[in-house]
């Protein structure tokens, strides 16, 4: 019983977390530029808006079109069944549930994709090739820190990655890690189309990745979107707070409030590198993350000497 | 005896009613019967020891029996059709002529007999691709005959040599005969054995066609009619098999088998290699069908000479050889009939046009190449069992000219058989008599690969042993 | 008959095969080759004891070396209109010059084979090699079907050397060696042939290389 | 006793509408895809009971050659093999009901057709449980040739034509090869067949490495490996829909049963084996689907992705033989398991997808998925199905095409803990599988996004209905076992297991277990899936308008053609693997201030084809002048080859 309400409650935290931490980004950047900002959670009003409104559908559309929401709502809230968050393990936990996850967000990419090429705009298009692109560049250095992590804390599970063994593998591989931890920084800002790889807040359909895939999901639709892109976040922002943050201090009180610390500091972090960074050339994306890729390599060399 | 003089009156009786007889059908017929006493007599040969010949000889004997059979049997349907255009008066007077020489060749005992009748045979083929009387048959039968010649004077040499070889020891006996060739192995001289080896081996090979002594067969196979090109390329080579390996066992008796073997897999290679690499592009598939046979010769050489299961492998294949290129030469004279026109250019799904004969054709193309069950199949399995035995830089080189054999052989062949037939209207149609002998032959070299008789077996396992080298 | 008359004869009939090299018109060298004929004929009968058998082959040989084959082949020279030119594909200097070099080969050849003693004062075998090399090289080298029957009736003279010199006491070796002056007639009926069908069109009287790749 | 009803039935399916087709031919179609279906069925149920009991049944048949007697062995990995030749066959068969209906594609053809197809599924079936080598090479060669004979069927079709001429050559030179490596095992090994040569061939002994390589080149052809992959991507297009489905899905698979069962020959094996086999999986993997996202022709571009399953199915071969050359149980295990695991749902992913293809050019007749768009729409079951059948080859869960990946993967993180030796195929396998899940993925979001959604770019769609029931009913029956088998992978994982002690000859310490969790973790997601998404609906079902058209920057949507195009599509990532194509495309040049008509075309195809065709085309050239070389005509030429041949013997001899 106690479990469930366990269960029930992280994920409240969760999706409150998600919530929170779009509306700190936007704090954060509003403070660089001098202003006071939109409130924290006007994210969450702007999705009590989008669902009160109708589903408008252009004539093109078929049924693909809602799978693409559906998926990017469901698919963040389930992955992060498999991390464990603060000392709170896992629900669901086995051998090789890493490639679970990955391979989720891949299903997730496929329906967002195919969702925006229902839509016939050429705008819809371009979104999708650039996300493929990026999103394929991203895989190998993905796998690599989970070589890293596999190898450096000898487990074959999320939990085993950021769960007990972290603290020593820390202690053996810290330059590896770290490398990790920059790796993790990039794919969160890729994955969840931040500045420098992506703006989300710009106004021209030709230089958007994301946004341009979601140009006509309008309503509780682009609601399930934005909410599904907080939680995404959210659950990137838990990996790297489980590898930076190792330490336990075992009652369960203090150490939630520790993670929550760090996924609302990731958040801060993020904010801060999109207030200082000018948008990458679309060109030289491919460039930084090839050199990522080459980065996390020598991790794996220096892991397997 | 009586049997003798049974032959003597078959062969008269038949040539008289040859020289008079007023229709080409008549003499069709004639041949033809001249063909079904023949099988009758190898059957007789084959079982009873009226004459004293080997295992070898029995092998030959029987496959160009049948493949005689099956030729004359075309031969009546092919010759009523153009029953009006050539009289087939010279021609059938040489089909005669070659059985009776081709078969005496078969059964002579001493090597100039052999040699004589092995020329006069191969000799009496030149009326069979002079038969369309135009500019190109006569240019190839020139060149048949006088590289056949060159070969004829070669060979001649060479037994002279032999004969020489035996004076110049003070041999008692210096007779050619195989008995005593083979029996008094050291009454030769080595070198000059070997010299007369060499230009015996050129002699017969000449007929053979190995590269680089296969000039005339391009020429000849491709001018001559389909029916022709199947006795030529079925029979006159496996005769003068019979006679190569004549040579390989004088060799062998004398103990000279290494230099034999390494002629021999010397020219089989490069036969099948220049095969291989001649096939592309070629658009007559009768000359196709030309540097296929130059091909398959390689392979037997290659198989006489790597030894071991290579020697059954290509004993094996001379037959299967013989019946397929018989076969495939009849189904390609139907086809050319069907479209009055030898090349690929022309000629488009032969097996729409001309079902039964095209498939014919499709079906001996794939068991020339060696296709699984067809006995070829296992005599080329055979040969290439030998040849890694041997060395497996050969045998990789054979298999490389097996493939390249395909890509180039498959292209013409599967360009003619498939696809859509011009409509070029020649008023061919396939009858029973024209495509028959083809099926029987297919028919006959499946059964050889799926269930050999055992009697076959047993002959050519006797014919290895004649040709293994005891050394 | 002593091995240096047999020799003198012999160098004869290398200066022949060295001369028809170097003719230019196909009648002298048809003449020539006849000439060969008789010469070793005539050699060959001297050489053995006086047997009726022996002069029997004699006069069939010299009548058909000599006298058959040459005059079949003039006529066919005439019937086919076939011009006197040789058609050399190797020019007649390099030719001789080649046919030297195979007369050199021979001797050099032929030091190497073990002979009977009788046979190794004379030249036999190094003659015989060279004019069955210059036959083939008579082939080889010029273009022309007839002047390449010249050509085999110079091997075919050269294998009569071997046959009747050689391995005299194998009469029937060399008794058969007549059978391939039948096949020159043979190839003498093809070029009249050939001239036959090729009267009506227009193209190279008795070359024959029309059938190629 | 049931596998003689199967074999019977399905040879009745090809012989019998030679009897009344003329009279009935729908009724002759019915009959005998229903002897086709009844011939399977029986088969499964005869695969199934073996399995279960798990013996080896061993038969002689009497049939004897000279190179042993013919005998046919079931042990488990035959098993394996023969379910999906049953399935896929019956499904090929009853799809062809509508798609090769004898009574509009003419009587001779279909009955050639339908004799070829059961004849085809026979030899396959033979193939898989012949034991004597020779029986196993018959039936290779004639399944080759009748795959020829299908591929070629339609003989107004010159591009067909030619793609069998391309199959057959490399398939026949495959053969030659392997008629060099069983005649090496018999003569120098003394194996008649693969029961008696299964662990007995000493690898230390002279021309084992030659039975590895002739056996790779012949079974790799067939395969479709990198490079042998050459005939395979137009022999797939333009074949038959039925037909590629049974190309892709089963045929190709032969080859890599050849190649398992040789490399089970030996007891031992050398390192480099294994890093042969595994690189050539890397690249024909990555490079499979770099072609296959340069592709516009659908049916090419399935095929390319055949090239890129073989890839990840021999990457998991060859780590099994790596874990066998480096004592790497774990590697063994999970590599071949994974990689039998994946031959077979392949076989299922790729014929569904190849049949919805086929219900697609069925309709629209062409194959360039640039025509299409907007299909999903007309016809939504076909979209239905190929979405399955396109999510479950990205290897994206819940389907069977992530099971087996997952097992690949897992197994090499494993080892990569377990122990220090084999660390860089470990890497690299991990690497170019999410390489090529990434690409894939991207791959099948072109194929899917272009041709059934949007709007019709070339084609009317007004008229177009979609496919009738026998088309369907096999995309919906291979869905379903894709569903299942993605869901509940551990139904196979006892059979894979034992497979691989077949391979191994010895014990495995390991054992596949993590299977059921994957299941588990599913039902997490199902559940949860139907409870957001039934909320969503019912909240929201009401709010649903459709009457806008497409953003289009606030101006008015113009030209269906403004969309988004394959090839535009596919840029970026290409972009990125230009050094792999030949790329052909016109000049980019819009002049003057009022742009007249202009087109554009980009054609990227694959380089080493080309590279091939390019090369063969050269010798092909030098080849026919050797001949006409030598060939020339001149009669003193040709004494001059007998006169040189003539002197080099005499050469020879002399000396």
């Amino acid at each position: 019983m106690f479990d469930i309400v366990h269960i029930v409650l992280t994920l409240l935290l969760f999706l409150v977390l998600s919530i929170l931490n779009m509306g700190i980004i936007i704090k954060v950047k509003a403070f660089f530029g001098g202003r006071c900002g939109a409130p924290v959670l006007q994210k969450m009003y702007d999705l009590i808006k989008l669902i009160q409104k109708s589903i408008k559908l252009s004539t093109t559309t078929s049924w693909i079109f809602f799978a693409g929401p559906l998926l990017a709502l469901i698919v963040p809230f389930f992955a992060f069944f498999f991390l464990p968050f603060a000392s709170i393990p896992p629900i669901i936990s086995f051998e090789g549930d890493f490639l679970l996850f990955v391979y989720l967000f891949g299903l997730l990419r496929f329906f967002t994709t195919s969702s925006a090429l229902d839509t016939s705009s050429s705008f819809e298009g371009m979104g999708t090739a650039r996300e493929l692109t990026f999103s394929f560049l991203i895989e190998p250095i993905l796998f690599v820190c989970l070589i890293i992590l596999a190898k450096g804390t000898s487990s074959l599970t999320l939990f085993g990655f950021f769960g007990y063994h972290i603290l020593d593998a820390w202690q053996d591989y810290s330059t590896i890690f770290g490398i990790v931890v920059v790796c993790f920084l990039v794919i969160l800002l890729v994955e969840n189309s931040r500045i420098p790889f992506d703006d989300p807040a710009t106004h021209l359909e030709l230089t958007m990745i994301h946004e341009a895939m979601v140009l006509d999901h309008s309503g509780p639709l682009l609601a399930a979107i934005l909410l599904g892109g907080a939680m995404k976040f959210t659950v990137y922002a838990v990996l790297i707070v489980d590898l930076v943050i190792p330490f336990k201090t075992g009652i369960l009180f203090y150490d939630t409030l520790i993670a929550i610390a760090g996924v609302l500091g990731v958040g801060v972090i993020v904010g801060i590198i999109e207030s200082v960074m000018a948008r990458l050339q679309l060109i030289s994306i491919k460039k930084v993350l090839l050199g990522t890729l080459i980065v996390s390599l020598f991790g794996i060399i220096l892991i397997t000497r | 005896m009586i049997l003798l003089v049974l032959c003597i009156f078959v062969i008269s009786l038949s040539i008289g009613i040859i020289l008079i007889a007023k229709s080409n059908n008549l003499r069709a017929y004639t041949v033809f019967a001249v063909a079904l006493f023949h099988f009758g007599l190898s059957i007789y040969l084959l079982s009873s020891h009226v004459l004293d010949i080997d295992a070898l000889s029995k092998l030959i004997l029987i496959t160009l029996s049948i493949l005689y059979l099956g030729i004359t049997f075309h031969g009546i349907a092919y010759f009523s059709r153009c029953q009006f255009t050539n009289n087939n008066k010279i021609v059938t007077f040489s089909l005669i002529i070659f059985i009776v020489f081709a078969t005496l060749m078969i059964i002579a005992n001493d090597l100039i007999s052999m040699w004589i009748f092995l020329e006069t045979a191969s000799l009496a083929c030149t009326p069979l691709i002079y038969y369309n009387e135009n500019k190109a048959s006569i240019e190839a039968t020139w060149k048949y005959l006088f590289l056949c010649s060159i070969g004829i004077v070669l060979a001649l040499i060479g037994m002279l040599f032999i004969s020489y070889s035996a004076i110049i020891v003070g041999a008692s006996d210096t007779s050619l005969s195989f008995s005593n060739i083979l029996l008094n192995d050291k009454t030769f001289n080595q070198t000059w054995l070997k010299i007369s080896f060499v230009f015996m081996f050129i002699g017969f090979a000449t007929k053979t066609g190995l590269f680089p002594l296969h000039s005339w067969k391009a020429d000849a196979y491709s001018v001559e009619p389909g029916i022709f090109g199947a006795l030529m390329a079925g029979g006159v080579t496996s005769i003068s098999w019979l006679a190569l390996m004549r040579l390989i066992q004088i060799m062998n008796a004398a103990g000279e088998s290494t230099l034999v073997h390494s002629v021999l897999i010397f020219f089989g290679i490069i036969s099948i290699l220049f095969a291989s690499i001649s096939m592309f592009n070629q658009l007559d598939i009768k000359k196709i069908l030309a540097y296929s046979s130059i091909e398959h010769m390689g392979i037997i050489a290659l198989g006489l000479g790597v030894g071991g299961i290579g020697i059954f492998g290509a004993l094996f294949h001379i037959f299967n050889n013989a019946l397929l290129k018989g076969g495939i030469f009849i189904a390609v004279g139907n086809i050319r009939r069907a479209y009055g026109q030898k090349t690929t250019e022309f000629i488009r799904g032969a097996i729409h046009k001309i079902p039964i004969s095209g498939t014919l054709f499709l079906v001996a193309f794939l068991a020339i190449i060696g296709t699984p069950p067809f006995g070829s199949f296992f005599s080329l399995f055979a040969i290439i069992q030998g040849s890694i035995a041997h060395s497996l830089i050969i045998s990789l080189l054979f298999l490389l000219g097996l493939m390249l054999v395909f890509m180039g052989m498959g292209k013409t062949i599967f360009n003619a058989s498939k696809g859509i037939p011009q409509t070029i209207e020649t008023g061919y149609k396939d009858t029973i008599g024209m495509y028959l002998s083809p099926l029987a032959f297919l028919c006959i070299v499946l059964m050889m690969g799926l269930s050999m008789p055992d009697i076959f077996k047993k002959l050519l396992m006797d014919a290895v042993l004649v040709l293994e080298a005891n050394l | 008959m002593n091995a240096s008359t047999i020799n003198t004869i012999l160098l004869l009939v290398v200066l022949i095969n060295m001369f028809i090299m170097g003719s230019n018109r196909i009648i002298t060298a048809i003449k020539a080759v006849a000439l060969q004929g008789i010469i070793l004929a005539l050699l060959a009968f001297f050489s053995e004891e006086f047997t009726t058998k022996g002069t029997i082959l004699f006069i069939i040989i010299v009548s058909i070396k000599g006298f058959i084959i040459p005059l079949l082949l003039i006529h066919a020279t005439k019937f086919a209109n076939i011009n006197q030119e040789m058609k050399p594909l190797i020019g007649y200097m390099p030719t001789m010059f080649i046919d030297a070099l195979s007369v050199f080969l021979s001797f050099f050849i032929s030091q190497k084979l073990p002979l009977l003693p009788s046979h190794q004062e004379t030249i036999i075998v190094p003659v015989f090699f060279a004019t069955l090399m210059s036959g083939m090289i008579l082939i080889i080298a010029r273009q022309k079907a007839i002047t390449q029957v010249i050509g085999y009736l110079m091997m075919e003279n050269g294998v009569y050397i071997l046959s009747s010199m050689l391995t005299g006491s194998v009469t029937f070796l060399a008794e058969i060696g007549v059978l391939l002056d039948v096949l020159a007639g043979v190839f003498i009926m093809g070029i009249m042939l050939n001239h036959i069908s090729t009267t009506f069109e227009k193209g190279d009287v008795g070359k024959l290389t029309s059938l190629r790749e | 006793m049931l596998f003689l009803v199967s074999i019977c039935c399905i040879l009745g399916a090809g012989i019998l509408p030679f009897f009344w087709a003329s009279t009935q031919p729908i009724l002759s179609d019915k009959f005998s895809t229903t002897m086709h279906i009844i011939g399977s069925l029986s088969g499964l149920i005869f695969v199934f009971i073996q399995i279960s009991y798990q013996s080896t049944i061993q038969y002689m048949l009497p049939l004897q050659t000279m190179f042993g007697t013919f005998s046919v062995r079931f042990d488990t990995m035959s098993m394996l093999f023969l379910i999906p030749i049953y399935i896929i066959s019956a499904m090929s068969s009853l799809y062809s009901i509508s798609y090769w209906p004898t009574l509009t594609k003419g009587l001779s053809v279909s009955l050639k057709y339908r004799l070829y197809l059961s004849f085809f599924t026979l030899f396959m079936l033979l193939l898989v449980i012949a034991d004597n080598f020779i029986m196993f090479l018959i039936c290779w060669e004639i399944m080759s040739l009748l795959a020829y004979f299908l591929i070629t069927i339609d003989e107004f079709n010159d591009e067909s034509q030619s793609a069998g001429y391309l199959y057959i050559i490399a398939t026949h030179s495959g053969v030659i090869a392997l008629f060099g490596m069983f005649a090496i095992l018999q003569t120098h090994f003394g194996f008649y067949d693969f029961s008696s040569a299964i662990g007995n061939v000493n690898v230390n002994l002279d021309f084992a490495s030659a039975i590895f390589l002739l056996g790779l080149f012949g079974f790799g052809i067939k395969a479709g490996i990198f490079p042998l992959y050459f005939w395979l991507p137009n022999a797939h297009a333009s074949a038959p829909v039925a037909v590629s489905a049974l190309l892709s899905g089963v045929m190709i698979k032969m080859g890599i049963y050849g190649i398992v069962r040789v490399i089970s020959f030996f007891i031992s094996i050398p390192h480099w084996w294994g890093w042969l086999v595994f690189g050539l999986g890397i690249i024909s993997g990555i490079l499979g689907v770099v072609y296959a996202i340069a592709q516009h022709d659908i049916k090419k571009l399935l095929a390319y992705h055949s090239i890129e399953n073989i890839g990840i199915i021999v990457i998991g071969v060859g780590l099994a033989m790596l874990g066998k050359s480096y004592h790497n149980d774990i590697l063994i295990l999970f590599g071949l398991a994974g990689a039998l695991f994946h031959i077979i749902n392949h076989s299922l992913f790729k014929p569904l997808l190849f049949y919805s293809a086929g219900s697609m050019i069925e309709k629209y007749h062409t194959r360039n998925i640039s025509h299409y768009g907007g299909i999903i729409k007309v016809q939504p079951l076909t979209a239905l199905f190929f979405l399955i059948g396109a999510v479950a080859i990205s290897g994206l869960p819940p389907f069977n095409g992530f099971a087996s990946e997952w097992l690949l993967y897992l197994g090499m993180f494993k080892s990569l803990l377990s122990t220090q030796n084999a660390l860089l195929p470990v890497i690299g396998g991990v690497l170019a599988l999410s390489v090529i899940g990434g690409l894939a993925l991207a791959c099948f979001v072109k194929v899917f996004g272009i041709s059934f959604l949007g709007k019709p770019r070339h084609i009317e769609l007004s008229n177009i209905k979609e496919s009738a029931w026998p088309m369907l009913l096999p995309m919906a029956i291979l869905s379903v076992i894709c569903f299942i088998l993605g869901v509940f992978p551990f139904v196979v994982e006892e059979l894979l297991s034992r497979i691989v002690l077949i391979f191994n000859h010895q014990p495995i310490n390991f054992k596949l277990e993590a299977m059921t969790d994957l299941s588990y973790a599913y039902m997490w997601f199902f559940s949860l899936f139907a409870l957001i998404a039934g909320i969503l609906f019912y909240t929201f079902r009401d709010k649903i308008q459709m009457n806008i058209d497409t953003w289009a920057c606030a101006f008015p949507y113009g030209s269906s053609k403004i969309q988004y195009t394959p090839a535009s599509l596919a840029e970026m990532i290409m972009g990125l693997f230009s050094w792999t194509l030949k790329s052909r495309h016109n000049e980019l040049s819009v002049k003057g201030i009022f742009v007249k008509k202009y087109q554009y075309y980009l054609h990227q195809n694959d380089k080493i084809i080309y590279f091939l065709i390019k090369t063969t085309d050269a010798f092909l050239v030098y080849a026919s002048k050797i001949r006409t070389l030598i060939h020339n005509g001149y009669m003193g030429i040709y004494v001059l080859y007998i006169f040189t041949a003539l002197i080099i013997m005499l050469l020879y001899v002399g000396q």
